[in-house]
């Protein structure tokens, strides 16, 4: 993975985005890699999820570029961005809490029925919507005791197994992952992993937001450590210890000082 | 960060339903008269006009907006339509069309100024009322249109149907509500209009373009007072520049009857159905037992809160 | 500079106060004068009418034409006004007491009721009288005058013309509002056949509510054995008469009343002379069919004259 | 779960504000009458009584309510004042208290109803409305009460001011909207009243007791009509029974243009009296320039969308 | 702590909730002794949300009973439950999105000015509410950049540290935490373990909801094992390891195989 000339899917350059008085992206640069999970750690409020909201065009930058397989492109929405085949996992979940689990997995997705029905009167297969819900949720193992619960019912885990869910299944060429395991417990943490490997497996970069530094060592091809609205530095997880780099994400290690082999 | 109106159970159709038939057994036990076929065709024909303005505003409160300006542009509708038949010898095909075109427009002004300027919809059609108010008088020189084409009444023409006497209009009102039950439940489209009305910035998240369903609610429900200006026009045989003004509120006192949140994402357009009839059926009900007009506001008030009430308690009891 | 005369009307949307803008405007140009006018937001809506005197006076009217809405609640409002020099001219319905303003340019709704009772009484003939009444809105003086007034002429039991209150003898089977528009005067008079299939005879609050009426009864297949009063003579409602649809109705002259207000706003405007007194400016009964011993006019008069045109 | 509608930033009184001045500006260039102290204290004068019905309807859209009885609620007032005084003989102190206590009880019932059987306070303050609205018409026979005492027109009375005339009515106005503005910012209870509306379950998990709040907040709210009732009264020397049915959507208009959210917890009092200030200035601003009365009211819907597009606007601006 | 008699501050017996069709707690019970950190643990919708908020007063149990200090409660709301000294940080935060931070943390226990302003105007006493929320924000070491911020713009760990201060800084009794770290970076996250540290050395018992088992494992006196709506199991963390603890949460170990010493 390391060393050879990389394919980059998606890059950005010096990303500002400001907030009145608050500049939560202060000249940030991206690069995601083909096929790689790229790990985005850094303290609460190092501008992260501001990161991948321009990513993932819920935000528009206040001014940088970004590119997607090496053209410049502009998303004026999450539209755009969807259209690109990218699929976001958001912190805040991004759920229609009144709605039931499988309209959530299939919203602005839905499955229409064959023939006639589903043609002319576009008339949604519920059933099937329904049938595929269930199989997603059994492969993440999380204990939903009944799949037609309108998702504000759900615990907390439980909504966050239907937004990955809903990324992993529907993404064509990038999945963005927000802190998509903060609210699960240890078995349905380590199947969002699994799941992650599986879509990784399928040719499609992962980037994975995340405080859980077992799983980020765990998973992660590289890990871009996020420091106040900046990217402080890529590392190699392979070359690096943990502790060093928590003390890279908190400031205690400088950037220069990182090991050359520690990098990526 | 849920809030309390996000946790309300989603309101079905049962609770305005009992409430509905309460009423019906009060007004059968205080006259004999109101149990009859004859009676129920007359109070949907009643609530026809009502009804078919109140798809247009389910539609509308589903997506977390309201639309004040309903009756106005109906009222506008009728007009268009009338005086183009009359004053330039239309074609009632055509002219209708016009008529429909006009309301339609303005549904598509409300939902412009709804999504591109993001507007609140209540100042939106706060304005709009009063624009398509000014511009029907003006148009109309506040005077009613009389004379149409006889084809502009058939809607208002009945068959019998087992000792009931049913308007094509009626028909046309139970076909839209059909029509658009069926379009929120099983359609794709249908499931973004609660979507974009439960939780709007989620939706845009899914990237469902909420505005291209914001304004295509906007301009159906245009369309729905366009046709309930067909529907007012055909019962009464004329074009009113005053038609409208209390169809405004008893719209979308139908939808909230109806059990529709006015949160928006939750309600049943079936429910709204039965709001335009329990207003309908009180209406019919009072002036049957000989209350005199002050007692019957004084009753509709009391009787409106316990309708409410009824679905309320009915609710807990299910829960 | 031109004169200018304010003209206050309870509603925008009733024809027969479009009628009198019309007479006003018609009027202040050919006199050289200039009519600014304003309304109520709804009938009934007497602060706006206070707003919309304060803002004329503002404005530099010198002459205020106004319709109360409301006959009382006006006055001090009036008071102020003249306190100012403004003249007040009431017209189609004084204000009480009658002398709170200049001048009174009415007509009389309680005597309109009164003739279309005394020709309903005389059209059935000695049968006995089976009423519907569609009136107006809870609360509302004109509304209350003229159910009254019908009650009265037909020699019912009933109130006083001071009375806001509905007269209901034991003859009026069924009272519902209509609003004055005509798809409320036919739910109500749908709803009033249900209540008594036999009325015979329908009060009407004024003609948009006599045609909704007429197509219930028409639905009802009873149009030709039902009678229909209105009141107002307003051209639409005068060609109803003539069509049958309505049997006699009390025409007023609002376009009269406004030319007359014009007038003497710019006769004091020139001269600093007030006009004062009621000038009635008549009740007259149309009807397709005289009655025996009622007085009334055929359907031509009421078309040459409708709402004042001569 | 961040809904958009949580997203919107909280609307100052800036923009309602800047809409306010430009809409000044330009009556002035149409009319040069329209810029004179004494014009200003008549606008002053004419909207004192919404503006005090506005308050109790701020209190109560900033909990995520609306109040359609407000206006109804103040004619009753009205009328309860001046027939205690006229017919009963009380004196005027006694009677005002008197219309005070039944529209704070009227508040009571709607935020009981509102709070213990939880129903919408759409469906309480319509049934209200109606019930308020047929007592009224009963109790005063649909007569306007006149000949009342001269204490109940003090409020009326002017005194001057650097060459305009104002009222004491428009003083207490004033007074009531800073006592709300202070109330509201400055005391635990006004931040309550935001949090309830922000978000009533959060609230409500926090330990406040939520329904204490809203009713309370119902309460004043009736407290608010009854001071309007006595403006009211004051203003026109007479009980009206007829009162305040324009300015039922005056007042919902006059927050809403002010900038206040309707689905609750955001907004700024004096945003209301900017709002109602603005529909007073275009009343009165479109009569100095001579439009006549039809052509105002389809400017006024212009105007309208125009203000709050300007402050829309301005606020993107500022971004 | 282990061993001797033990005063019991807050237990339930028995607690059973149901929504609808689905039975959130099925005959759950619960035992809280003084001065200790009990954690609370299991899969996704095992029903420890269900029970805390039984606790608080946020919902009331269908049946079963609760006592505090030996005395049966029956908290009809969580004002009853304030009441009596507890506070909770609850899963989906419960944060007014709209006010400031230091008017959430603030909500309902606001401070006057002294003297007549406060006493007789109830004048808030804003600035000091400021002064104390940055003081305590600091202790968190969570870098909120503006203090004046609405809490809806703040990123979701600063989110959840704001709830975390709140309950610890007025606790009267107890403290009921609802995966208080879920969202937090490493740094902040050991901020709040020292947090919940120094509120067990005042003398309150803490209840600490979480799925991270190190967390868990450092600051744990017992670990209560909710598993399908019931207790299953109270461990005794000094006795027994990581791994075994997840066996008994996920079901792979049976209650009674669980070896004496490991119980607490
Ligand atoms: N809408 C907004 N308005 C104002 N400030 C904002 C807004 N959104 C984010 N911020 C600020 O921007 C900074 C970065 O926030 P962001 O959500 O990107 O952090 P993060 O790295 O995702 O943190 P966490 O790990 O806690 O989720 C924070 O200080 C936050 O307060
Ligand atoms: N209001 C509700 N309506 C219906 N079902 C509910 C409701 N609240 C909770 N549930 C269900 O009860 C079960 C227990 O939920 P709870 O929130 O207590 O789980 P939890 O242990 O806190 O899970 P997590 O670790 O994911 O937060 C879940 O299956 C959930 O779907
Ligand atoms: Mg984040
Ligand atoms: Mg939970």
């Amino acid at each position: 993975m390391s060393g050879t000339q990389h394919n980059i899917v998606m890059s950005a350059k010096g990303l500002v985005k400001r907030y009145g008085q608050v500049t939560a992206l202060d000249g940030a640069d991206f690069e995601l890699r083909a096929g790689e999970i790229l790990a985005v750690i850094g303290d609460n409020g190092a501008g992260k999820s501001s990161l991948i909201k321009c990513l993932s065009g819920a935000t528009v930058p206040d001014e940088g570029m970004i590119s997607l397989d090496g053209n410049p492109i502009y998303f004026k929405s999450p539209i755009d961005a969807r259209r690109a085949g990218i699929e976001t996992v958001y912190q805040d979940l991004a759920v229609a809490p009144a709605m039931s689990i499988a309209e959530n997995l299939f919203l602005g997705r839905e499955i229409r029925r064959p023939g006639f029905a589903g043609n002319v009167l576009r008339m949604l297969d519920k059933k099937r919507m329904l049938q595929e819900s269930i199989e997603r949720m059994n492969d993440l193992k999380v204990g939903i005791r009944s799949m037609t619960q309108a998702v504000e019912t759900l615990s907390g885990g439980q909504r966050q197994c239907v937004a990955v869910s809903r990324a992993a299944a529907f993404a064509q060429h990038v999945v963005i992952m927000d802190e998509p395991t903060a609210a699960l417990g240890v078995k349905e943490g380590n199947m969002v992993l699994e799941l992650i490997r599986r879509v990784r497996d399928k040719g499609l970069p992962v980037v994975l937001i995340s405080h859980n530094m077992p799983h980020v060592f765990e998973i992660a091809d590289r890990i871009h450590v996020a420091r106040l609205g900046k990217r402080a530095a890529v590392l190699n997880p392979k070359n690096i210890s943990m502790s060093d780099t928590v003390a890279v994400m908190t400031g205690a290690m400088k950037p220069e000082d990182i090991p050359a082999e520690c990098l990526a | 960060m849920n809030s309390f109106k996000d946790k309300l159970p989603p309101m079905g159709t049962l609770g305005p339903l009992i409430a509905l038939v309460l009423a019906c057994v009060f007004f059968a036990s205080q006259s004999d008269r109101f149990l009859s076929t004859q009676n129920f065709s007359l109070i949907l024909a009643q609530v026809m006009v009502v009804g078919v303005i109140a798809i247009g505003q389910t539609l509308i409160i589903l997506t977390a907006g309201i639309d004040l300006s309903c009756g106005m542009v109906m009222a506008l509708g009728g007009i268009v339509m009338t005086k183009f038949a009359v004053d330039y010898g239309l074609s009632t095909p055509v002219a209708m069309a016009c008529g429909l075109a006009v309301t339609t427009l303005f549904g598509y002004l409300n939902g412009v100024l709804v999504t591109r300027i993001k507007l609140p919809p209540f100042i939106v059609t706060l304005g709009t009322l009063n624009i398509a108010f000014a511009i029907t008088q003006l148009y109309s020189g506040s005077q009613t249109v009389t004379d149409i084409p006889a084809g502009m009444n058939w809607l208002g023409n009945t068959f019998s149907l087992g000792g009931a006497t049913v308007s094509y209009g009626v028909v046309m009102m139970l076909g839209l509500y059909l029509f658009t039950w069926f379009a929120l439940r099983e359609t794709p489209a249908g499931r973004h209009v609660y979507a974009v009305g439960n939780s709007p910035e989620a939706t845009r998240l899914t990237g469902i373009p909420t505005e291209k369903v914001l304004l295509g609610v906007y301009v159906l429900a245009g369309l729905c007072y366009g046709l309930a200006a067909m529907l007012g026009v055909a019962r009464t045989g004329a074009g009113d520049p005053n038609a409208g003004q209390t169809e405004n509120l008893d719209a979308i006192t139908a939808v909230v009857l109806g059990g529709t949140s006015l949160f928006g994402g939750r309600g049943v357009i079936l429910g709204t159905l039965v709001g335009a009839l329990i207003v309908g059926v009180f209406r019919n009900g009072l002036t049957l037992m000989g209350v005199s007009s002050v007692y019957q506001i004084l009753v509709t008030g009391i009787l409106v809160i316990l309708a409410v009430a009824t679905d309320q308690l009915s609710r807990k009891g299910a829960r | 500079a031109e004169p200018v005369i304010g003209l206050i009307t309870k509603t925008e949307t009733n024809p027969f106060f479009v009628k009198m803008k019309e007479g006003a405007q018609a009027e202040a140009t050919k006199l050289g004068a200039k009519v600014m006018s304003a309304a109520g937001k709804t009938d009934g809506d007497n602060a706006g009418q206070v707003t919309a005197m304060e803002n004329m006076i503002a404005a530099g009217a010198k002459t205020i034409l106004i319709t109360p809405s409301d006959s009382k609640a006006i006055v001090p409002a009036i008071k102020k006004a003249q306190a100012q020099g403004v003249m007040i001219i009431a017209l189609d319905s004084p204000t009480e007491p009658a002398n709170a303003t200049d001048a009174l340019f009415a007509t009389d709704n309680y005597k309109a009721g009164v003739f279309i009772g005394q020709y309903a009484k005389a059209a059935l003939n000695g049968k006995k009288p089976v009423i519907a009444t569609l009136d107006l809105f809870p609360g509302h003086p004109v509304g209350a005058q003229r159910h009254n007034g019908f009650l009265q002429g037909y020699g019912l039991t009933s109130l006083d013309a001071k009375s806001n209150e509905l007269a209901k003898p034991a003859e009026v089977v069924c009272m519902a509002d209509s609003f004055g528009d005509r798809a409320k005067g036919q739910t109500g008079m749908e709803n009033c056949l249900q209540k008594n299939p036999n009325i015979n005879v329908v009060y009407t609050i004024n003609e948009p509510a006599a045609a909704g009426a007429y197509n219930a009864l028409k639905a009802a297949g009873k149009e030709k054995d039902v009678l229909i009063v209105s009141v107002d003579g307003g051209c639409a409602g005068i060609k109803d008469v003539g069509a049958g649809v309505i049997a006699a109705t009390s025409q007023q002259y609002p376009l009269r009343m406004a030319a007359m207000g014009v007038a003497a706003g710019v006769e004091y405007a020139k001269t600093g002379k007030k006009v004062s007194g009621y000038t009635d400016t008549g009740v007259t009964l149309i009807s397709a069919k005289a009655m025996k011993g009622v007085d009334s006019k055929d359907v031509k008069t009421g078309t040459d004259l409708c709402w004042g045109n001569k």
